[in-house]
């Protein structure tokens, strides 16, 4: 319903800042008596820490701090769904891909604390790695998480997947796949940390949800959570990425080590290696169809690659499954979907979360069929596309707003208004 | 400690500045390549000289019958250059397709040539108009060498470390050349090239009388292609027997695999891009090169 | 050579957390003494322009400008959640949220303004920061006077409110639920694509997009996100991937190396906006984030299909990969 | 590291500064850090995303690619320096009324490349545009509405504007 404000365009709030170049991002916060953060990360994706020799890195002038895992021996590992991952690694506990961190490194400038992070010496032992989501589940594989590889197991019944089967008279098998996909934020990830009076870390750093972050970096480090406050700065791009407490906890640890403001900002190289990606997924179709291109059964294996940590894996993987057969009727659906660890830097949340993934795959499948049954691919789409009434895989029935149909005669048109010929 | 920076703004106090200390000092123009390859690490460096205000190297100018570019001259002077327009159209074209606005504003031809990377967009048009160096130093003074001599590996040339380019130099194409240039990126701005290509032919009618085909990424340098100039020598550009001796030119290349592309795809690839190129000859989708 | 063809692809996407997690957002309005409207949430704002969509919400449901919208933007130690800006449900939950908090704040207003005018609700209205009386346009009263009234007799006008639907949880055996997701968004997607068939690369040259937003709130950032989406999605379809080796080293960890389209890779397009309402939508809109992206590149691998034969089954559909289809097919294969 | 400094003249923005500066302080750090001039972004230190975009006598140039006392006698604008006081620039009032912005990292350099684009031509055609922005990357718009606002601002301020 539009109304005199409502559905009408007006200027963005957050424009003129934008265009000025005053809106304030992470990167552009200064504070007095400020210092610098750098962290080492992992020189291999798996091994096991044998010794961290600082000696040389701090007789670098200006280095102020270098915290290690054995200065806090009390935290605790984060993460969004499951608790998996740690913000520092100790010795003789074990890396699990390269970015995860060894030591936290705070200085007086940027280039001398990159200097300094330069002459730590580490010694490791190699495990094997892991980089292929079905190696990672098979038995003898090197297990990167104690419980196992296979983070999670989801499920998906609707209706008789055997009689969907024998009411088909087509049935069409496909294998698709989609790969790593970085989110590409055009701020790198930055913070800036200070210290109160009242011992209350505050923290600014572009994140998606401010409070969900506090309560992570508050359990992690064992503080209350009044302890932890996040104040959002201008965002420079999210897309998911943001969800991951990033530099966050790396920030409140400097800051209650050193007591100064904390400062930090990734390059870009080491934000695409550290932080979350797109999950690369396999999907195994075997649909069957009648002749006429009604739908009558869809199964789904879904196989997420969530490397080194589940982060929002678990979610998003089975977010693929249960958006396994697009916006199409289907009355008998059956699947599963694995998370599975790897040694890959670990993949979370981004635009479509596992439902892009899977649209990749699904309508692929469609004009596969389409083609095979010799019926034009926008005709099959309308002949299953939901309408109010239809069920979702998850056997949710939709009962308003369903308007695929309509987006597709739409499309359609528009195409066809520009000139575009169909086929 | 730290790094050392002095900024030279005459061509002689600059030769004297590395006749000094030429070899612990990097020489910085445009520093588009430079400050890729110290990112995060400028400390490393020992002695940056900047020759950016050498105002004297940065024209472009006809002398006789040949044409020179001065080291300073930047991509985007090339590319808007009416004098490379007119006379080596292929050079303007390469030099536009190069990165960005910004980098071709300050990226310039003698760092490229210097850079010697493989995939060099400015170095295969470079090679097929039979270009040369200039260099000099302060005691040895200065040296013109073929470009093809002057390129020896990736990232390497014959250049002392107190030698400068000054200038590139190559003749004016006669009035029956014709060239074009074509590269292959994985996208249209901002791509260091999977491969590239630059051909010159000196037709008659339609044969071909005179021929030098250079390409990049393709070897450890932007190279020629030999063998496959010499086949067509003689041969009719609209026929189709002369596109088939294009399939000789995996004998004149020797890429490699990586992420911008495998051995395979390279090999297809030079093969594709010159034929794209003898067909924008063919089609005249290309200026004429020469007066 | 070079050839053209045609692919579509329609999507769905379920909207919210979903699945019974609990899915919330909180929002607080309050009249500043100076009659402007202070508009308190945690929504991030990436970009996509949830604050100016709440602005929206808030100033047509108080009846003022766009411009007397003070926003006050994310702190914990000053405002409540708002949820994560995920999910596509910031527009959805956050301004369902300021929605009922401002249709609160306007009962808090009514009330004040009936004790002034001893007139019923039905009465009065909001226009341009102003109480006004049906029949009696000049006897108005402005918010500040009004804040002002509100201050003398000891109260506040402001108020704050939530929205916080509720799903299923799928069981676990077999994913089944009756609610699943709060609602979901479709698009389709129809492209147009041009192969060199001598080196492979593909160029997308006409693009048309028709989302099912419910209700657009903001059309421009609609387009936007779809716009901003497909460019995405191209880059997911054609040339973005992250590579490993077979120790784990990320190869590629920066921007020269790891491709995102630029202006020149990316066609114009045309978004054609459905609005099929959606009753518990804020105006009954649905969310756009997420699907804007989800439909692009199933639709250029199947215009590369159409277009010369090539079935691409795994991402990126590089040059590289679809030469070598090329000359498979040329086989004979 | 302050033996080694360098003193060099820079006018940004219309005034002048004579300035020490190291000789591996990086342009962009030097107006970023030293002037406070925070509009100007860096998005990857290597000239890959144009976010530093600033115009350097007269051209675009990246800010992550130039080393501070290589500015030495240049004069530089950069955001803070388009409009006029409180006045915005046609261009950045274009891109508020396109909705060009989204996270708005981009958008000082891609207000610059723009102008610098208007300056060459006041009338460029939509591929110019594309052309003239290709060395910035944007993440969020898909450059459309970037494209819309630069045509809108040839418009307003005289160029006539292409036909769409």
């Amino acid at each position: 319903m539009k109304g005199n404000i409502v559905g009408h365009s007006v200027p963005k709030v957050d424009a003129k800042a934008k265009v000025t170049g005053k809106a304030l991002y992470a990167t552009d916060l200064y504070m007095e008596d400020m210092l610098y953060m750098q962290v080492l990360r992992a020189p291999y994706a798996h091994a096991v820490i044998r010794k961290i020799d600082l000696a040389q890195a701090l007789a670098v002038p200006g280095i102020v701090r270098i915290i290690t895992k054995e200065d806090l021996p009390g935290l605790k590992n984060h993460g969004l769904i499951f608790k998996d991952q740690p913000a520092l690694v100790g010795i003789g506990e074990k890396v699990r891909f390269t970015g995860d961190t060894l030591a936290i490194v705070i200085g007086e400038s940027n280039i001398q604390v990159r200097k300094a992070i330069k002459k730590i010496k580490v010694e490791y032992d190699k495990l094997e790695v892991i980089t292929d989501p079905l190696r990672a589940m098979e038995e003898d594989a090197v297990t990167i998480h104690t419980a196992g590889n296979i983070v999670c197991t989801h499920k998906l019944d609707k209706g008789d997947i055997v009689r969907g089967f024998m009411e088909a008279d087509l049935i069409v098998y496909n294998e698709f796949k989609t790969q790593h996909v970085e989110h590409i934020t055009l701020q790198p990830d930055a913070g800036l940390a200070t210290l109160e009076e009242d011992d209350t870390i505050c923290i600014w750093a572009a994140t998606q949800w401010l409070h969900d972050t506090r309560v992570d970096v508050a359990q992690a480090m064992g503080l209350p959570v009044e302890k932890i406050r996040i104040i959002q700065p201008a965002i420079g791009g999210a897309f998911g990425k943001r969800e991951d407490i990033i530099a966050q906890l790396h920030l409140a640890i400097a800051v209650r080590e050193v007591k100064r403001p904390v400062k930090t900002i990734y390059s870009r190289e080491e934000s695409i290696i550290a932080t979350s990606k797109r999950h690369p997924m396999i999907f195994r179709f075997r649909t069957g169809v009648k002749k006429d291109g009604t739908l009558t059964a869809w199964e789904a294996t879904v196989i997420g690659d969530t490397g080194a940590y589940a982060s929002s894996g678990p979610a998003v993987v089975h977010k693929g499954l249960y958006h396994c057969t697009g916006p199409y009727d289907c009355p008998n659906v059956r699947g599963v979907a694995y998370t599975v660890y790897t040694n890959n830097t670990y993949a979370g949340a981004m635009r479509g979360f596992g439902a892009t993934q899977t649209a990749f795959a699904y309508e692929s499948q469609m004009d596969i069929i389409a083609e095979k049954l010799g019926i034009n691919p926008i005709e099959l789409r309308l002949k299953n596309a939901y309408q109010v009434g239809s069920t979702t895989p998850n056997g949710q029935k939709l009962y308003a707003s369903v308007g695929v149909k309509e987006t597709i005669i739409k499309a359609v048109e528009a195409f066809e208004r520009l000139g575009g010929v169909i086929r | 400690m730290g790094i050392i920076g002095f900024t030279s703004r005459r061509l002689n106090e600059a030769l004297q500045y590395l006749h000094q200390y030429g070899d612990e000092t990097t020489i910085i123009a445009g520093g588009t390549d430079v400050l890729v390859k110290y990112h995060e690490r400028l400390d490393e460096l020992h002695r940056v000289l900047n020759i950016w205000q050498l105002e004297e190297l940065k024209s472009i100018r006809i002398i006789n019958d040949q044409i020179e570019v001065g080291s300073l001259v930047t991509h985007t002077q090339l590319e808007d250059s009416t004098i490379i327009q007119q006379n080596a159209p292929l050079l303007a074209e390469a030099a536009g397709s190069v990165g960005s606005p910004q980098i071709r504003n300050r990226g310039t031809i003698g760092g490229n040539v210097a850079n010697a990377s493989p995939a060099g967009d400015t170095l295969t048009p470079l090679l097929a108009l039979d270009a040369s160096v200039k260099f000099v130093s302060l005691d040895r003074g200065e040296k013109v060498v073929s470009l093809e001599e002057f390129l020896v590996g990736p990232g390497r040339h014959i250049m002392k470390k107190d030698e400068l380019i000054t200038a590139l130099i190559f003749p004016i194409p006669k009035d029956n050349t014709v060239g074009a240039f074509v590269k292959l990126g994985y996208r249209k701005a901002l791509a260091i090239s999977t491969v590239n290509a630059a051909i010159m032919l000196g037709l008659q009618g339609n044969l071909i009388e005179d021929c030098r085909i250079a390409l990049g990424a393709v070897a450890p340098t932007t190279k020629r292609a030999k063998l496959v100039e010499e086949l067509l020598q003689g041969q009719d550009v609209t026929k189709s027997n002369t596109f088939e001796i294009l399939g000789q030119l995996e004998k004149d290349i020797a890429p490699i695999s990586d992420i911008r592309g495998s051995q395979q795809y390279r090999t297809d690839i030079a093969r594709e891009l010159v034929t794209q190129g003898l067909q924008k000859i063919v089609n005249k989708e290309v200026g004429r090169s020469g007066r | 050579m070079k050839k053209r063809g045609v692919g579509i692809a329609s999507v769905m996407f379920g909207f919210g957390y979903g699945e019974g997690f609990p899915d919330h957002s909180t929002a607080s309005i309050r009249i500043k003494p100076d009659g402007r409207v202070e508009v308190k949430t945690a929504a991030a704002d990436v970009g996509q322009g949830v604050l100016t969509v709440v602005s929206q919400i808030a100033a047509e449901i108080l009846g003022v400008p766009v411009e007397s919208i003070d926003l006050v933007n994310g702190d914990t130690a000053v405002t409540r959640s708002s949820g994560s800006t995920s999910a596509t449900r910031q527009t959805f939950f956050t301004g369902n949220a300021v929605m009922n908090t401002a249709q609160i704040l306007r009962s808090i207003i009514f009330d004040l303004a009936v004790k002034v005018y001893g007139k019923t609700y039905p009465e009065l209205y909001f226009e341009n920061s102003c109480v006004v009386p049906h029949g009696a346009e000049e006897k108005k009263i402005s918010f500040a006077e009004l804040a002002k009234i509100a201050a003398e007799r000891g109260e506040k006008l402001e108020a704050e409110g939530s929205y916080f639907p509720i799903t299923t949880p799928p069981d676990p055996s077999n994913g089944q639920g009756e609610r699943v997701y709060v609602s979901y968004t479709f698009v389709t997607t129809i492209a147009e694509v041009e192969i060199d068939l001598g080196t492979g690369q593909v160029e997308v040259i006409r693009m048309v997009a028709a989302p099912d937003v419910g209700q657009a709130i903001h059309p421009q950032n609609v387009e936007g996100q779809m716009e901003g989406g497909s460019a995405q999605g191209i880059g997911m379809a054609l040339m973005e991937e992250i590579l490993f080796d077979e120790y784990g080293t990320l190869l590629n960890p920066n921007l020269s190396t790891y491709l995102i389209p630029t202006s020149l890779d990316v066609p114009r397009m045309q978004t054609v906006i459905v609005e099929d309402e959606e009753p518990l939508g804020p105006f009954g809109a649905k969310g756009i984030g997420e699907p804007a992206m989800i439909s692009t590149a199933p639709a250029i691998i199947n215009a590369i299909y159409n277009a010369c034969g090539v079935r691409i089954k795994e991402l990126p559909a590089t040059p590289e990969k679809i030469l070598r289809e090329l000359k498979k097919l040329a086989a004979g294969n | 590291m302050g033996d080694n400094r360098l003193m060099i003249k820079v006018t940004v923005n219309d005034r002048l500064y004579e300035l020490q500066v190291d000789p591996e302080l990086r342009l962009v750090d030097l107006l970023r850090d030293e002037l406070g001039l925070t509009g100007t972004k860096e998005g990857c230190g290597k000239g890959e995303c144009g976010a530093c975009t600033i115009i350097m006598n007269g051209k675009t140039v990246n800010s992550c690619m130039v080393l501070a006392f290589q500015a030495d006698g240049s004069e530089i604008l950069t955001i803070e320096g388009m409009g006029d006081g409180e006045e915005l620039h046609p261009i950045q009032e274009a891109f508020i009324r396109q909705g060009a912005v989204q996270c708005g990292y981009c958008t000082p350099g891609m207000v610059l490349s723009a102008k610098a684009i208007l300056d060459k031509n006041p009338n460029p055609s939509e591929e110019e545009i594309r052309k003239g922005i290709s060395g910035n990357l944007c993440r969020c718009t898909g450059y459309q509405k970037i494209v819309d606002a630069i045509k809108d601002a040839a418009e307003v301020m005289g160029g006539g504007g292409d036909e769409r």
